[in-house]
C-alpha cells in the first residue's frame, strides 16, 4: 500500500496571484465618495451623503446608464430570476423545502414547483405532502432555476423542467459565486467525459455523463445508488474538481472553456498532484495564456 | 463533530470511490492532503506552531510556568492541554457547541502523552518534589476542515519542538521556600526532546475500507474511526474510537497495523520538515497567516 | 429578565428608608401601619407597608421589629412551557438573600413560602399561568422566615389574586430556662435552646407550615403552638386594618389624580 | 383495567382505595414499609450505610479529610452533609446543578444534625487552631420512592456509627502530622435521631411513610424527627393545614417508629461487630 | 499473563452481594442484577470484586435544545463516581476523567442500540460508581447495556466490556485499583517496557468491538494480542449478562401473573 505524506514549510509558500494583462479595476471602500455630481441613481452598495454618492461596500463600481452600484468583492449569492443554481435541501417543511443556495437566506422550493413522478400535471394532494421526504430529503442536492425573488431577498426556485431536478452520484465543488461567468447555458456535457452544472450561486456539480435517452426516463426523482461509476470516469471527475479549485484559488473566472483548458493543461500531472500549490499555479498560468491566445484570435 | 449534510447519492459516490481506491480528490486510501507547517509564529509564547491541512488550520502556543510537582511524581514536570474551538472555525462551535469536541481532543492528547515513554517530563523538573516547569499547551482551532486529531497532534509536536524553556542557573532550598535564578539572556535556554512525542493517526472506516486524512464529506460517510497515537519508536500510546460504528476484532487488528506504518511516515515527514526549517536558520520573517 | 427590571425601582425606594433603620414619624403616614404581636405591647418600630406600583407587580414591605423583607408578586402571567400546569397556576417563589447567592437554607425558605402560598391561593382559577412571588431579604434581626411569609401574604392581598384564606406566621423560641418567648429578636435568639416558626390559616387557625430547629419536648411544642396561634390573631387583624387603610387611600385619591 | 383507571385519574383511584381504608400497595394508613439496613459495605469510605425503605434506597458514605479549623471556632471540626439526588434515582431529576429538592434536603439533614447534636464537633478537633477532621457525609439516593428524608437520616446515623478514624498526632512545634491508619478510633455518636414522613391526602387523610406516588398526589407532607423522647424537628413546608390532634397523631406515630428503627440500627451494628 | 486472577475473582462470587441491594443470594445474580431502581424504566447493578456500579435508563424524551429533524435517536450517557467511591474524596462537579468516561460509555453503547427506532428522541443512561476497585468503566458499560435491555430499548446485541492492564510481561484482566496504578507507570528496565490499560466493549453476537480505548505505551503486537484476550474475557461476561437478563424476565413474568390476579381483586375494590 502506498502512502503519501507531504509536509511543507510556510517559507515555501507560493504567490498564487496571476496578474493579467487587463487593468486591475479601481476598488472603492465603504465611505468613499464615488461622485458628487447629481443626476445619478443610487444602486446597490451605495448611499447618499450630502448630495454625494458614497460606497457602502468594498468593491467595483458598475454603471448602467444612470444607475451606479458597487459590486462587492466577496459576496454571498445574489439571485436573479432565471439563474441556474445548484442547492442542497436543508429542511422539509409543510408544502415546501428549504434549500441552501449560498444566499443570505435559505431559498424555498414549493411542492407545487417540482415535477412529481407520474405525470407533470397532477394535483398535489395531502398524500404528496406526506411523501415529501420521500422525494427530497435533508441533504439532497438539486439543480433548479430561480423563479421569483421575495421581498426579503430570499429566492423561490422551481424544477419544473426535465433538465432540473434531483442530482445523482457526483461531486459538489463550492466556489465564490462571483467567479462563475454568466453564460447562455450552464449545463455542459464536456468532451472529456463528464457533465457539469455551473450553478450561478457558486455551487458546481460534476457527474458522469448520462446519455440522453436515459436522462429522460429519470423524471427527476430517482437515483441509482447501485450503479458504480467506473474508474476512468472517476479520474476525470476528480481532475475536473481539482482544476476548478485551482482556478478558483487563483481567482480566475470559471466557464466551460476555462475549465476545459485547465483540464487539458493538467494532463502532465497526476490527479493527486493537483492538490499541491505548484502544479495548481502552473495549470492556472497555462490556462490563462491559452485564454489570451484565444482572445487574440 | 460538525456534521455536514450530504445526499445519499453523494455518499454512495464517495463510498464506491473508497472501494475503488480512488477518492474524490484523486487520492488513494492512505494518502494525506498536503500540509503546511510553520513554527515560532507567536513571539510571546515559549514555543508555537501553526499547521494547515487543507482547510483545517491549527495554531498551538506553548507557555511555561513554574509549578510544584505532583506529590506522587516528584521528579516530573507537568503538561496541560487546552483546546479552544473558536466560533470562527465553524458556526457549529458557537456558544458551548465546541466545548465537547474541545475536551475530547484535549483528553485524547493528555492520554497520548501520559506515558513516560512518550514525552519525557523529567526534563521539566527543576528541584525534585519542590519545583518544576509546567507547560500550558493552548491549541486554537482556527478553521475546521476535517481530520482535527491528526492536525492538532502534529501542530502540538511542532510547537513542542519549537519550545524553549529558560535555563535555570541555580536553585537552592532556603528553609521552606525555593530560590531560583533564571538566566537573563533570553537566548540561553533549553530545547525539549520531542522525538518520542506521539502523532495521532485517524483511520476512518468507510464501507469495508479505511482511509486516512478524511475530508469533512468523507467523515460524514464514515461509520466510525479509530484514532491511534504512534511515536517514532512505533509505540502505541493511545487508541480510541470516535463516531458511532463498531469494528470486528480482526478489522481492528488490521487497522492498528496500518495505523502504525502510517504513523511512522507521518512522524518522519514532520521531523524532516522541522529539520529543514531549522537548517534555514533563524528566520527573518514570519509568514504567518497571510496566504 | 424582565422581572428584575420591573422590581428595581420598587425595591430601591424602601431600601433607602430602611438602610439606617430609622423611619421617622413623619413618613409614617397612612401607608405605614403599626403591628405588634407580643403580649406586652411596647411600640418600637414594627411596621408594615403596602404599595402598588405596576399593573402586574404588587409590592409589599413587611417590617417586624428590625427584620425587614420586601416582596413582589407577579401574575397571573405567561408561563414557561416546562413549568406549565394544565389544571392550575404554577406558583413560584424566589428568595433572594441580603448578600450573595441563594444558599441551601434560602431554598428551604423558598419552598416553604411557595407551598404555603400555593395552598392559600385559589390556583385552579388561573390554569396555565404562573404566579411568582419574589422575596428580598433586607435585614434579619430574628424571625426572618415569619416575616417573609407575612410579607408574601401581604403582597398577595395587594395583588388581588383570589385566595382561599390568609396566612400568618409567628415565630417563638425556647430559652435555656424553658421559657417560651414570642417573636424574639436576634439578641434573644442567641440564648435559645430551640426556635420554632408556625404558619396558620385564617379560617380554622390550623397549622399550615412549621419549621423548627433545636430540641424540645412534645409539651413545649404544644405550648409554643398555642402561644403562637394566639399571636397570629394580631396579624390577621392587622391585615384587615391595612386593607381598610389602603381602601381609604384609594377613595381619597380620585382616579384622575393617580399617575 | 385498574392500571388504565390509575393513569387516567390517579387521585380518584387513590380516593377509592383510601375510602376502603387501604392503600393501593396493600398497606393501611399507619403502616410503614419494611426497612433494611446494611452497614460498612463500601470499603473506600471511612463509614457507610445503605438503607432501604420499601423501594427507596439511600447510600451514605463518609470520607474523612484533614483541614485547619475555622479561625472563629478553633476547637471544632467539620461535618459536611450533602444530599445528592442524581438523575439516576428518578425521572424527576435532570443532570446538572443540584435540584431544589436536593438543596432543601441537604439543608434539612444539616439542621437535623445540629439540632440533635448526635456528633459533637469538638470530638473532630485534633489540635485546636491547627488540625481537625472534615467528615464529608455524602448521601446519594439510588431510588426515590418517597420518604427520602427518613432513609437519609437513618443512613446518615448508621454510617456515622460505623466511622472509624485513624489516630492522628500533630506536633505543634514542627507542624508535622503523623497518621497511623492501623490504630483506629470509633467516632462518638451521642444519639440517634429518626425521621418519619407523613403525607396529607385530600386535606385530611394522613398517610404514614408515603411512596413517591403518594407524595406527589398528596396536598402536603410533613417530616418529624424524634430523638430519645424529644422532638428534634417538626418540618412542614406548607401544604394543607393540619389540626392539632392530627399533629399529635403524627408525633405519636413518629415516636413509636423511632424506637423500632433504633432497635434495627443497633441490631445491624451489633451484627457487624461479631 | 494473569488469567488466574480473573478466575479467582469469579469464584469468589458465591458470597452474598455486599450492598444488599439484592436480598436473595444466588451464585449468578448477586453479581449482576437488573431492575434495582423502581423509578427507572430499566436499571442494573453490577459488582465485580469490590467495584460496585448502579445504572439506570429512562423513557425516551425529546432531545432538548434541538431544532432540526434527526433520523437517529440519541443516547445521553453520564458516568459518575460517588464522592466516597475512591481513595480520595471526590467533588460533586464532574471532572475531566468522568467526562471522558461518559463519552466512552456513549461510544460503547451507541452501535448496539437500534437508534433509528426512536428518531428525534433521546434515551438517558446514568451510571454511578459506588465503590471503585478498578475496572469501573468496563463494569459501567456492561451494567448500562443491561439496564438498556431491562428498559426494553431495542438493541442489536448486548454490550459487555472488560479491562486489561499491561505492565511489562504481565497482563491483568480486570485490574484492581492498585494494579491500575501500577500499569500507569513505566516498568523497570527489562525485557518488555510495555505498560498501559485497555478497556474494550464488545458485542459477541455480531462479533463487533464498539469501543477500544488504550492508554500508556506498548508495541503493536502487545496491543493486537490484547484484543484477543479482551474478546475472550467479554465472551465469559456475556454469558453472565444473558443469564441475568433471562432471570429478570422470568421474574417479571411471574410478577405479572401475580399482578393480574391482584388486579382482578383491586378492580373489585375500585369499582
Amino acid at each position: 500500500m502506498t502512502q503519501n505524506v507531504h509536509i511543507r514549510l510556510a517559507s515555501q509558500r507560493i504567490d498564487n496571484t496571476i496578474v493579467g494583462t487587463s487593468e486591475v479595476p479601481r476598488l472603492y471602500t465603504p465611505g468613499e465618495i464615488i461622485t458628487c455630481r447629481s443626476g445619478f441613481m443610487r444602486g446597490h452598495g451605495t448611499y447618499m451623503e450630502e448630495d454625494a454618492l458614497t460606497a457602502s461596500v468594498a468593491g467595483v463600481v458598475e454603471q448602467v446608464n444612470k444607475l451606479i452600484s458597487v459590486r462587492p468583492i466577496k459576496n454571498r449569492y445574489n439571485g436573479e430570476i432565471g439563474d441556474v443554481v445548484v442547492g442542497r435541501i436543508t429542511e422539509v417543511q409543510q408544502k415546501r423545502w428549504k434549500v441552501d443556495t449560498n444566499s443570505r437566506l435559505d431559498s424555498v422550493l414549493l411542492l407545487s414547483s417540482v415535477n412529481l413522478p407520474g405525470g407533470e400535471l397532477r394535483r398535489r394532494g395531502t398524500e404528496d405532502e406526506q411523501m415529501m421526504r420521500k422525494y427530497l430529503q435533508e441533504g439532497d442536492l438539486i439543480s433548479a432555476e430561480v423563479q421569483k425573488i421575495y421581498d426579503d431577498g430570499s429566492l423561490s426556485l422551481y424544477t419544473r423542467s426535465l433538465k432540473y431536478g434531483k442530482l445523482c452520484q457526483g461531486v459538489l465543488v463550492k466556489v465564490f459565486p462571483s467567479l462563475v461567468k454568466r453564460r447562455k447555458t450552464h449545463f455542459h456535457n464536456l468532451p472529456c467525459g463528464a457533465s457539469m452544472i455551473l450553478g450561478n450561486n457558486g455551487f458546481i456539480w460534476i457527474c458522469p455523463t448520462v446519455s440522453e435517452d436515459e436522462e429522460n426516463g429519470l423524471g427527476g426523482f430517482t437515483e441509482n445508488l447501485l450503479e458504480v461509476v467506473p474508474r476512468t470516469d472517476r479520474e476525470v471527475i476528480a481532475r475536473l474538481r481539482n482544476c476548478i479549485l485551482a482556478l478558483a484559488n487563483c481567482k480566475m473566472m470559471l466557464c466551460d472553456t476555462s475549465i476545459l483548458y485547465a483540464f487539458e493543461e493538467s494532463q502532465k500531472y497526476e490527479v493527486l498532484e493537483l492538490l499541491r500549490p505548484e502544479p495548481m499555479l502552473d495549470v492556472c498560468v497555462l490556462t490563462q495564456q491559452r485564454l489570451y491566445m484565444q482572445e487574440d484570435e | 463533530m460538525a456534521e455536514i449534510l450530504l445526499s445519499e447519492a453523494e455518499k454512495t459516490f464517495i463510498l464506491h470511490g473508497v472501494e475503488e481506491g480512488f477518492r474524490c480528490d484523486g487520492r488513494m486510501r492512505l494518502d494525506y492532503r498536503p500540509m503546511e507547517v510553520e513554527t515560532d509564529v507567536v513571539s510571546h509564547a515559549s514555543g508555537s506552531a501553526r499547521l494547515r491541512l487543507a482547510n483545517t488550520d491549527i495554531l498551538v502556543g506553548v507557555k511555561t510556568e513554574i509549578d510544584t510537582p505532583y506529590p506522587e511524581r516528584p521528579r516530573e514536570g507537568k503538561i496541560e492541554f487546552f483546546v479552544d474551538c473558536s466560533a470562527n472555525a465553524t458556526p457549529a462551535f458557537e456558544g458551548r457547541g465546541g466545548e465537547e469536541l474541545g475536551t475530547e481532543i484535549s483528553n485524547s492528547l493528555a492520554t497520548a502523552y501520559q506515558s513516560s515513554q512518550t514525552f519525557d517530563l523529567t526534563a521539566l523538573c527543576i528541584l525534585p518534589g519542590q519545583q518544576c516547569w509546567k507547560l500550558y499547551i493552548d491549541i486554537l482551532i482556527l478553521e475546521c476542515g476535517g481530520n482535527l486529531f491528526d492536525a492538532v497532534s502534529l501542530a502540538v509536536k511542532a510547537a513542542l519542538h519549537n519550545t524553549r524553556v529558560p535555563k535555570v542557573k541555580g536553585a537552592c532550598l532556603d528553609g521552606g521556600t525555593v530560590d531560583l535564578q533564571l538566566s537573563d539572556d533570553p537566548y540561553d535556554c533549553c530545547r525539549l526532546d520531542v522525538s518520542d512525542a506521539p502523532c495521532l493517526v485517524t483511520l476512518c472506516k468507510i464501507g469495508d475500507h479505511c482511509v486516512v486524512d478524511p475530508t469533512a464529506e468523507e467523515e460524514t460517510c464514515s461509520s466510525g474511526s479509530v484514532v491511534i497515537a504512534i511515536t517514532e519508536k512505533s509505540l502505541v500510546t493511545s487508541v480510541f474510537k470516535t463516531g458511532v460504528g463498531s469494528f470486528h476484532p480482526q478489522t481492528l487488528i488490521d487497522i492498528l497495523k496500518v495505523g502504525q506504518t502510517i504513523g511512522l511516515s507521518v512522524n518522519k515527514a514532520l521531523r524532516a520538515a522541522l529539520l529543514e526549517e531549522e537548517q534555514q536558520g533563524r528566520k527573518k520573517e514570519c509568514f504567518g497567516f497571510l496566504k | 429578565m424582565v422581572i428584575r427590571e420591573h422590581t428595581a425601582p420598587g425595591f430601591n425606594r424602601p431600601a433607602e428608608n430602611f438602610g439606617n433603620h430609622v423611619i421617622s414619624q413623619k413618613t409614617m403616614n397612612e401607608f405605614y401601619t403599626i403591628i405588634d404581636i407580643r403580649h406586652n405591647v411596647t411600640l418600637q418600630h414594627p411596621v408594615a407597608l403596602l404599595r402598588s406600583d405596576f399593573e402586574f407587580c404588587f409590592d409589599a414591605v413587611c417590617v417586624q421589629r428590625d427584620t425587614a423583607v420586601v416582596t413582589a408578586v407577579f401574575g397571573p402571567a405567561e408561563v414557561k412551557p416546562q413549568r406549565i400546569l394544565i389544571d392550575k397556576a404554577s406558583v413560584e417563589a424566589l428568595y433572594r438573600p441580603k448578600t450573595g447567592l441563594p444558599r441551601v437554607h434560602d431554598k428551604m425558605r423558598e419552598t416553604l413560602i411557595r407551598n404555603t402560598c400555593s395552598t392559600a391561593l385559589l390556583v385552579t382559577l388561573h390554569p396555565r399561568t404562573s404566579i411568582s412571588i419574589i422575596v428580598q431579604e433586607m435585614q434579619d434581626s430574628g424571625g426572618l422566615l415569619a416575616c417573609a411569609v407575612n410579607a408574601a401574604c401581604l403582597a398577595l392581598i395587594n395583588s388581588g389574586i383570589a385566595m382561599k384564606f390568609l396566612v400568618a406566621a409567628v415565630s417563638c423560641m425556647i430559652d435555656h430556662e424553658d421559657n417560651i418567648l414570642i417573636d424574639p429578636n436576634s439578641k434573644q435568639l442567641k440564648g435559645s435552646k430551640a426556635s420554632l416558626t408556625f404558619v396558620f390559616d385564617s379560617i380554622k387557625k390550623n397549622i399550615m407550615a412549621c419549621h423548627t430547629t433545636g430540641r424540645f419536648t412534645q409539651l413545649q411544642y404544644e405550648e409554643s403552638l398555642l402561644k403562637c396561634r394566639n399571636g397570629s390573631d394580631k396579624i390577621f387583624s392587622f391585615y384587615r386594618e391595612i386593607v381598610r387603610k389602603v381602601h381609604q387611600e384609594h377613595d381619597r385619591m380620585s382616579p384622575t389624580c393617580r399617575t | 383495567m385498574a392500571t388504565c383507571y390509575k393513569s387516567i385519574h390517579p387521585v380518584k383511584y387513590y380516593r377509592d382505595f383510601l375510602a376502603k381504608g387501604v392503600r393501593p400497595d396493600g398497606r393501611d394508613m399507619q403502616k410503614f414499609r419494611p426497612v433494611s439496613i446494611n452497614v460498612d459495605s463500601i470499603k473506600t469510605a471511612e463509614g457507610s450505610a445503605i438503607v432501604k425503605i420499601g423501594n427507596t434506597v439511600v447510600v451514605c458514605g463518609i470520607k474523612a479529610e484533614l483541614a485547619a479549623p475555622k479561625a472563629e471556632e478553633p476547637n471544632f471540626g467539620y461535618l459536611v452533609p450533602n444530599v445528592e439526588l442524581p438523575p439516576l434515582c428518578s425521572p424527576r431529576f435532570c443532570p446538572g446543578p443540584p435540584s431544589d429538592l436536593a438543596q432543601v434536603s441537604s439543608n434539612f439533614i444539616a439542621e437535623t444534625l445540629t439540632s440533635s447534636g448526635c456528633v459533637d464537633l469538638k470530638d473532630l478537633c485534633i489540635a485546636p487552631e491547627h488540625l481537625a477532621w472534615v467528615l464529608h457525609c455524602d448521601l446519594i439516593c439510588l431510588d426515590h420512592d418517597g420518604s427520602l428524608w427518613d432513609a437519609c437520616v437513618i443512613a446518615l446515623v448508621a454510617a456515622l456509627r460505623t466511622v472509624k478514624l485513624p489516630h492522628v498526632s500533630y506536633d505543634v512545634e514542627a507542624e508535622t502530622t503523623v497518621v497511623s491508619p492501623e490504630k483506629r478510633n470509633k467516632l462518638q455518636v451521642h444519639n440517634t435521631p429518626v425521621a418519619t414522613t407523613f403525607a396529607i391526602f385530600d386535606d385530611e387523610i394522613l398517610l404514614t411513610d408515603p411512596t413517591n406516588e403518594e407524595e406527589s398526589l398528596s396536598s402536603g407532607v410533613m417530616t418529624i424527627v424524634v430523638q430519645g423522647g424529644q422532638l428534634c424537628s417538626v418540618h412542614k413546608p406548607g401544604g394543607s393545614p393540619l389540626t392539632e390532634s392530627q399533629l399529635q397523631e403524627c408525633i405519636n406515630g413518629a415516636m413509636k417508629r423511632a424506637e423500632y428503627i433504633n432497635k434495627l440500627v443497633n441490631m445491624t451494628l451489633e451484627s457487624l461487630g461479631t | 499473563m494473569d488469567r488466574t486472577a480473573t478466575l479467582t475473582k469469579k469464584e469468589t462470587s458465591g458470597h452474598e452481594s455486599q450492598l444488599g441491594l439484592d436480598t436473595k443470594a444466588d451464585r449468578l445474580t448477586d453479581h449482576v442484577k437488573t431492575g434495582v431502581v423502581s423509578q427507572a424504566k430499566g436499571s442494573a447493578y453490577i459488582e465485580q470484586s469490590n467495584t460496585k456500579v448502579v445504572c439506570s435508563v429512562f423513557d425516551p424524551r425529546e432531545i432538548p435544545r434541538k431544532s432540526g429533524y434527526s433520523v437517529n435517536g440519541e443516547l445521553y450517557c453520564e458516568f459518575k463516581f460517588a464522592p466516597f467511591s475512591c481513595i480520595q474524596w471526590r467533588s460533586h462537579q464532574p471532572d475531566a476523567f468522568e467526562k471522558e468516561c461518559s463519552l466512552i460509555l456513549r461510544r460503547s453503547l451507541e452501535p448496539a442500540v437500534c437508534r433509528h427506532e426512536f428518531p428525534n428522541f433521546q434515551v438517558d443512561v446514568y451510571a454511578l460508581v459506588l465503590e471503585n476497585d478498578g475496572s469501573a468503566l468496563a463494569a459501567a458499560i456492561t451494567c448500562a447495556a443491561l439496564a438498556l435491555a431491562d428498559a426494553s430499548v431495542p438493541m442489536y446485541d448486548l454490550v459487555v466490556a472488560a479491562t486489561l492492564g499491561v505492565h511489562g510481561d504481565k497482563k491483568f484482566m480486570d485490574p484492581t485499583v492498585e494494579e491500575e496504578s501500577l500499569c500507569n507507570i513505566l516498568p523497570p528496565d527489562g525485557r518488555s517496557r510495555n505498560h498501559g490499560i485497555i478497556t474494550a466493549a464488545f458485542s459477541p453476537a455480531h462479533q463487533q468491538m464498539s469501543e477500544f480505548a488504550q492508554s500508556g505505551a506498548m508495541d503493536i503486537d502487545c496491543a493486537t494480542s490484547s484484543i484477543q484476550l479482551l474478546r475472550e474475557a467479554c465472551e465469559s461476561i456475556y454469558l453472565l449478562s444473558q443469564q441475568c437478563l433471562l432471570k429478570g424476565v422470568t421474574k417479571m413474568l411471574k410478577k405479572k401473573q401475580k399482578e393480574i390476579k391482584l388486579d382482578l381483586s383491586s378492580d373489585r375494590i375500585a369499582c
